[in-house]
């Protein structure tokens, strides 16, 4: 199934997108998402604990289930304002 | 007062005057507005700075912004209240938010007003690069 | 930051953007300013106006909104500090008073703008006549 | 001697001027001056306690010694901001 992936600010450096279609398995999560990412971008591991995962548009925790069409945002903390 | 909230995230130089447009009314006896601006200098680094720039999730950022807003007149209410956060590529002395709150009186538009920023600074999704004039950047977040 | 404190009064509809202009530096990160607007009801008196005037005595009101600049400064600062106040007829909906101070932080400048307007309010000689609907005025002193 | 006198607000619309050049005797005072304006115009004696004076842009008190050429201000309770 297909999952939006959004990344931003330095995790979006480090994955090399700021936007990308990734094909998952059945019962993948936020949290096995980015493990794949880190596979192929091994600076990531340190943002894991500051990172937060959104799902069309809301906060999830790392387990949740992801659905075909989905967007998955990774969210680093804000700097704004 | 509060008719709605005028939430924004925009790639051009904000106007506080447009601001002010939306929030103003015959009800209210003041405005306070705040301007968060570009610094020569970061606190806790003396690397100077050349730039900013802002990147945000429209999709969760404006929500928030809205959710903030209407907290603020929760609190502080009746008010009208307008924030816009810019984004991309700012000089120095540029603005980067801007917010203008009008209430009957000035106790609740200043308390509103810096209510909606430190909100902002905690909740929003905007993240902000600084550009140092040796050329290094910086993604910075808020303490 | 306090090169000068921009003080004055003055006939002319008040714009916030010179006051801006005359604060803003590149070591500021917060600016915040409060506008005095007129209102259609005054606190504790339920008669429609539909106008204010101001008169103001300059030899002693100029020196006090200067020293109420020094004090801001002295405890919120380095700020920049710009204060002007209206004088003659108003709209309603137009501004009597304008403020904008600069600060390296937010805290600072959201302080020092709402002390600079507690003090003019209680100290500066300047006076207010309300104008209302059924052609009556009453000068109003601050609370 | 000569005391130019500035009246403000309720006061400057009692006393029928904004501003005044009024000839005083020697020794006289801001309040010696209130008390000839109020034979003029009663409703200012219940203003007296509320008004301050300024002589040259210093607040004085009542009994302060004016001089020739001075100007006295009569400040009622401020409205400004």
């Amino acid at each position: 199934m297909d999952v939006r992936v959004i990344a931003f600010a330095r995790v979006r450096e480090l994955v090399g997108f700021g936007e990308r279609v990734i094909d998952v398995t059945a019962g993948a999560t936020p949290a096995s998402v980015w493990a794949s990412l880190e596979t192929a971008a091994g600076e990531l591991v340190g943002l894991r604990a500051s990172t937060r995962f959104a799902v069309n548009g809301a906060l999830v925790a790392g387990d949740a289930a992801l659905a075909d069409g989905d967007e998955l945002a990774l969210l680093p903390p804000v700097g704004g304002g | 007062m509060l008719v709605a909230a005028y939430i924004g995230l925009t790639s051009e130089p904000l106007e506080l005057g447009a601001l002010i447009a939306h929030v103003r009314t015959n009800a209210c006896g003041a405005i306070v507005t705040f301007l968060g601006v570009a610094r020569e200098t970061s606190a806790g680094d003396e690397r100077p700075v050349d730039g900013l720039s802002y990147e945000a999730y429209a999709t969760t950022a404006l929500p928030e912004m809205q959710k903030i807003a209407e907290e603020a007149e929760a609190r502080f209410g009746p008010i009208g209240i307008a924030l816009v956060h810019r984004t991309g590529a700012l000089a120095l002395g540029e603005a980067s938010i801007a917010i203008a709150v009008a209430a009957p009186h000035r106790g609740p538009a200043f308390d509103a007003c810096e209510y909606a920023i430190d909100e902002v600074k905690k909740r929003v999704d905007v993240w902000k690069r600084e550009h140092y004039t040796d050329g290094a950047t910086s993604w910075r977040a808020n303490a």
